[in-house]
């Protein structure tokens, strides 16, 4: 039971433990010559200090904000435009063109547009950031109504739940699996674009500056380490979803 | 023919390496060169590193600096592109329908787009400083020079620092009037007529090592396009068609002026180890570095 | 591909005094296929009416179209002059699994719908406590639907569409899954609510002695496309014990329901 | 019945129209510059142009032709992989960091890291376009299994199939619905990696070329042109699946 | 929490003889709360047992964990010296609705575990063919699972389970959702199958004449913690037809089986 408990708690340690151990096996034989991928020591230094002389953790949280900010704002849209999109399908069909065009189309490629409209401030960046996020929410939140049974939804309606409630009480929960992918993807994704923002679009902190600072100056410990951080953040916004639906999502698969 | 691998960084300042493709000059030399385009630099230098490229048609100095303080013997350029008030390639924007800002010093106070990178801003501030202006009279944010047009227009900033041809674009179509140019050699290496480097073209030091005699004939090919590039007005016709430069602004716009190592004035290789000097000091380069030992004379 | 219209037995155009649902003209197709053309029916208010057919004859598929699940082609269903989202309805599935909200534990599921009539909390609690007292319910109700058997799921199924003392009742096939002692004790408890509250109550049932024993009039459908091929009523006092079983009006009317459904499906078979 | 076939064709084109008059809408009354963002008739012109005088066709089909390979590629190695992984929660849970970390971090930050192990080459814009659909793809297919209900595999088992044979022939099909959500979050994905890629590594063609260039010669109705023409490309690659979808995931949601 | 180990009746540790499942020391709990511990049985070959016992008693848990469906907690099933994947099974599950493959029509369904089992199309053809005039279906086997009615999928589920003549037959409430008439044909089916191949059958029922009718011996269960109750024979001779049902022998049968049930059913309340 106990031995069951430290093994659940260290599953999810092994992909990082080989990932670390990959990288330390390739910059250890130099397969690639240091100066273009350090060795997983050099970053952690290059975090280390950055934590501790530098302003990592500002960055840090300061694009943690901006992809929570973002992505809150896309949950709160796109989650229920999800649900009635998803609940008529031929509404959905409709509407299919716009999400599937803008979910082909770059985020860097959509910044002019984006800066045109809300100009060269932070909004800009929570703005594309949350557009971006949102679309994948919104589709994956719509198929999943689309693909969930309809049983339940009759039953509900059956027993004189109003369409509002039928939607929030039983539709939601019914689609809850294929939501949560979406929040997922989105999340990543919003934190993605974020980054990409702060890399690209006129950005004084963020991990994304930070990046971009450090490959233009070819400081690789620096550059790397910032993307791990980034990685291991989004693996920790992740976290929180997985911790959430082991906890609610009990009857995914039953 | 040889075979060699050369990165380009797509901006006018790669014109040299379009010379000697499109008149015949690298195949005089029996070379057949492959211009690789890449948006950043550093992964030029990533290619230089790595030997996926032999040579880099126009890499900034900065860069170039930068690798070899960390590796030393990693690439040595062959020749470079100076820009000073005769050849302005930098300047300072401000709206045409500004006329209350008349000189670097009313920037007092404005908000201001610089070209994005650390490079760029260094430069950006550090002309604005021997102005006389400190860093919190004004604030100051980097943008991608595809947008400079656009928030330039759009009243987002009273002020941009940009660059060619971007600036002559601003000018022509009547959205920018430049408030002044060349500004690297005036007021950050203190003479208008010093030579501003900001790139030039490189080769790694394992190609040269390794085909010296591949090497010194492209360089032979180099300097012929070189000449061109100075001296021929035809030249020009290449930016619009390969260069991203619009055509109407082509035969115009301001350019760097090229030189093979052998040509470079001593005051010329000291205002670059001025200005590489500056950015060490300001952090951009980890360590101090003699220039002379990245420069290769053909 | 309309079929004739059947002259539905025993189903004027106008409603029979003492109607509680009023079928006319109840058409319905599946894949082209005719499944319903014309179909009338009225089911009489307060008395408990049986649906007994062969499989796919259309049972659930007329008791989903009366409750709104299930879009008609043609046709109307009516309440006792009342719309059907006026009337509170308690709805057992035949796919009972597929109708219990996993995400709740079998005790909220009970709860649900007295929770949508906006009962406060100690009022679901305290109908909850009075459900399970006289259903004498011995497993845990706080497990989730899927960690209960077969036939634990259907009896909460069937709590479920009681908790809300409904004006009709649909039960599609309710005990199907319910072991020997359940069955009877269902029966009967079905009988006591029904004694007690005269709800409209429509059952469908493949068990010939369930059907006739709890109905006041047993339904009998034909195979596709489906007519009432005979309305069979049974007007044995209530309550029925199991000595009701043994009755001559029992055996009478049932004897009369299998003589209908040999001949029915005996004359298909030939035409077919 | 015609009328409803017709209708059914004319749905998805309402999204598309109604997208094409806001845009000229907004244009027409100049909301924003025309210098900035042009109207759709100038962006028509220009993609008229473009396939005319130009090598829009080319850059297209180059486009295409990425965008496909890589793809093919992520579902080839990603489908069989996340049907395996979704089987065992546990060893999926023990490689989900590095699934999560990559699909957290940008792209255009891995550039870097790919260029360094496969030069400057093709190669490296379809395996980077390959690699970031691919997790897309790992990660709805392992849910897709995770979240499906068990009992047929169960009885597929039961009768006597191998494990291959439930994979292939039960699980993959019960993880159907989620899975070509996965694929069509990856097909978009692979395309707008392939043009980031092209926009950023050693490209002289592609879509993703046309949009740089324009942008540098601030050729709006180019850029916006080749912008609505990979979004509909996108749009177009997600039809296949829709077609296929409505075809074959017939029991979806039944 | 370990319950004392029951002795299962008439199963001694040593497989008796003519024994096809032995089942030794099943261990099983859900939640913490046993629901098998060391349980015994023997269940014989060419025989047909049914299992008879009270709602969540633990019917379908067992045989899920004796086909392998579900894993032990302890002990272990063998069968006939064979390992359990080399033994060709049929298992129709109470839970039909979700074990047809939607993804194939009916009559792909009936034929997937013969495609399994590596027979040519012509073959699962000819015996598709066979058991769709064998069992005289009426409706169209060229829909999917989701088109037909609860009863017709059933019918699916059954008719797949015994495409491959299987060696053991497990049977999980097989007719719960047929109707009247094709209950009592297929009773008479299965029975005719059963003569005709000796295939070992074990029957999960709630309807105690079919449990009866249909078997060589009754496993009774008893309220969880499960136990065997008693093991009730019965040994008419085959082709057992209606008459059987008013034999003496049947009833006896019969009355002992409700005479245990009464008693186990009785005992438990007045422990609860
Ligand atoms: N979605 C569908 N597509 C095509 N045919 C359908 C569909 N749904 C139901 N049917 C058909 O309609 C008929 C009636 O189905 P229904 O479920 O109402 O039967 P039923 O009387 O309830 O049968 P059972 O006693 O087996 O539950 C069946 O023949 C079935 O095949
Ligand atoms: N996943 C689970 N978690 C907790 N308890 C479970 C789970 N699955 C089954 N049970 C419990 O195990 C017991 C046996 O269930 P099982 O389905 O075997 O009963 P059964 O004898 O088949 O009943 P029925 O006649 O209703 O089909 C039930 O009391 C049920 O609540
Ligand atoms: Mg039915
Ligand atoms: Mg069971």
């Amino acid at each position: 039971m106990l031995n069951g408990r430290i093994a659940n708690a260290l599953t999810p340690a092994v992909g990082a433990l080989a990932f670390i151990i990959l990288w330390w096996f390739v910059t250890w034989l130099r397969w690639i010559d240091p100066v273009l991928l350090p060795s997983p020591q050099a970053s952690a230094r290059a975090i280390w200090e950055g934590f501790v002389g530098g302003n990592l953790l500002k960055d840090f949280l300061i694009t943690i904000r901006r992809t929570l900010l973002a992505f809150g704002i896309a949950v709160a849209v796109c989650v229920p435009l999800g649900l009635v999109l998803g609940s008529s399908v031929r509404l959905y069909r409709s509407l299919e063109f716009v999400i599937d065009f803008f979910r082909s189309t770059p985020a860097s490629a959509l910044f002019p547009l984006f800066l045109v409209i809300l100009g060269v401030g932070e909004s800009t960046k929570i703005a594309v950031a949350a557009f971006g996020a949102g679309l994948l929410i919104l589709f994956n939140t719509a198929y999943g109504v689309m693909n969930a049974r309809k049983t339940r939804q009759a039953a509900a309606r059956v027993m004189g739940a109003s369409p509002m409630r039928v939607m929030m009480g039983v539709t939601l929960l019914e689609s809850l699996p294929q939501t949560f992918v979406g929040m997922r993807s989105g999340v990543s994704f919003s934190l993605v674009i974020v980054i990409v923002a702060e890399m690209f679009i006129g950005s004084t902190d963020g991990l994304g500056q930070r990046v971009i600072n450090a490959q233009m100056i070819f400081n690789m410990p620096e550059m790397y380490a910032t993307i791990f951080g980034a990685g291991v953040l989004g693996y920790g916004l992740n976290l929180v979803f997985i911790v959430i639906e082991r906890r609610f999502i009990h009857w995914g698969g039953k | 023919q040889e075979k060699v691998k050369m990165g380009l960084f797509i901006a006018s300042s790669a014109m040299p390496y379009f010379i000697a493709k499109e008149r015949g000059y690298f195949a005089a030399e029996n070379l057949d060169v492959e211009g690789i385009p890449l948006a950043t630099h550093p992964l030029i230098v990533q290619g230089l590193v790595k030997g996926d490229l032999d040579a880099a048609s126009n890499l900034l100095s900065l860069e170039g600096a930068n690798i070899n303080a960390l590796r030393p013997n990693t690439l040595q350029y062959f020749s470079l592109n100076c820009q000073n008030v005769k050849h302005q390639v930098e300047a300072y924007v401000v709206p045409a329908s500004n006329t209350s800002i008349k000189t670097l010093a009313d920037l007092k106070g404005k908000r201001i787009m610089s070209a994005p990178g650390p490079g760029n801003l260094f430069v950006a501030k550090g002309v604005l400083k021997a102005a006389g202006l400190d860093e919190k009279d004004y604030s100051m944010q980097e943008q991608q020079m595809s947008v400079h047009m656009g928030a330039l227009q759009g009243g987002q900033f009273d002020a941009a620092y940009t660059l060619e041809p971007i600036v002559s674009m601003m000018v022509a179509q009547g959205i920018g009037r430049k408030l002044e140019g060349g500004l690297i050699a005036k007021y950050m290496l203190g003479r208008p007529d010093a030579c501003a480097v900001l790139a030039g073209g490189a080769m790694s030091v394992k190609f040269m090592r390794e085909r010296p005699q591949v090497a010194e004939r492209l360089a032979r090919a180099w300097a012929k396009a070189l000449n061109d590039g100075n001296n021929d007005p035809k030249a020009r016709d290449l930016l619009s068609k390969h260069m991203n430069t619009a055509a109407a602004v082509a035969p115009t716009v301001p350019l760097s002026y090229y030189s093979m190592i052998k040509d470079l004035k001593p005051a010329e290789i000291a205002d670059f180890q001025n200005l590489v000097d500056q950015a060490t000091a300001n952090g951009l380069v980890k360590s101090k570095i003699d220039v002379k030992t990245m420069l290769k004379t053909y | 591909m309309n079929a004739p219209q059947d002259v539905a037995v025993g189903s004027p155009r106008r409603p029979a005094p003492g109607t509680h649902i009023t079928i006319r003209g109840l058409t319905k197709s599946f894949a082209g296929q005719p499944l319903y053309s014309g179909f009338d029916l009225d089911i009489p208010k307060g008395q408990i009416t049986s649906i007994f057919g062969p499989n796919g004859c259309g049972k659930s598929t007329m008791i989903n179209m009366v409750a709104g699940l299930l879009p008609m082609d043609g046709g109307e269903a009516l309440f006792d002059g009342k719309t059907l989202s006026d009337t509170v309805i308690g709805y057992v599935f035949q796919n009972y699994r597929d109708a219990l909200f996993p995400w709740k534990r079998a005790i909220d599921n009970i709860k649900y719908p007295l929770r949508i009539a906006g009962k406060t909390k100690g009022e679901c609690d305290a109908r909850a406590d009075e459900l399970v007292k006289s259903f004498d319910i011995r497993f845990d109700l706080n497990r989730y639907p899927y960690e209960l058997s077969g036939g634990q799921q259907q009896l909460v199924s069937i709590m479920r569409s009681l908790a809300v003392h409904p004006e009709v009742l649909f039960l599609d096939e309710p005990f199907s899954a319910l072991d020997y002692e359940m069955t009877l004790f269902m029966r009967d408890k079905l009988q006591d609510i029904f004694e007690a509250t005269k709800t409209t109550m429509i059952l469908v049932s493949h068990d010939l002695d369930e059907a006739v024993y709890l109905a006041d009039q047993v339904l009998m459908l034909t195979r596709r496309p489906t007519r009432i091929a005979e309305v069979v009523r049974f007007d044995a006092a209530r309550p029925r014990r199991p000595e009701t079983l043994t009755s001559d009006a029992f055996i009478r009317a049932k004897a009369q329901c299998l003589e209908v459904f040999q001949r029915e499906v005996r004359a298909r078979e030939a035409a077919a």
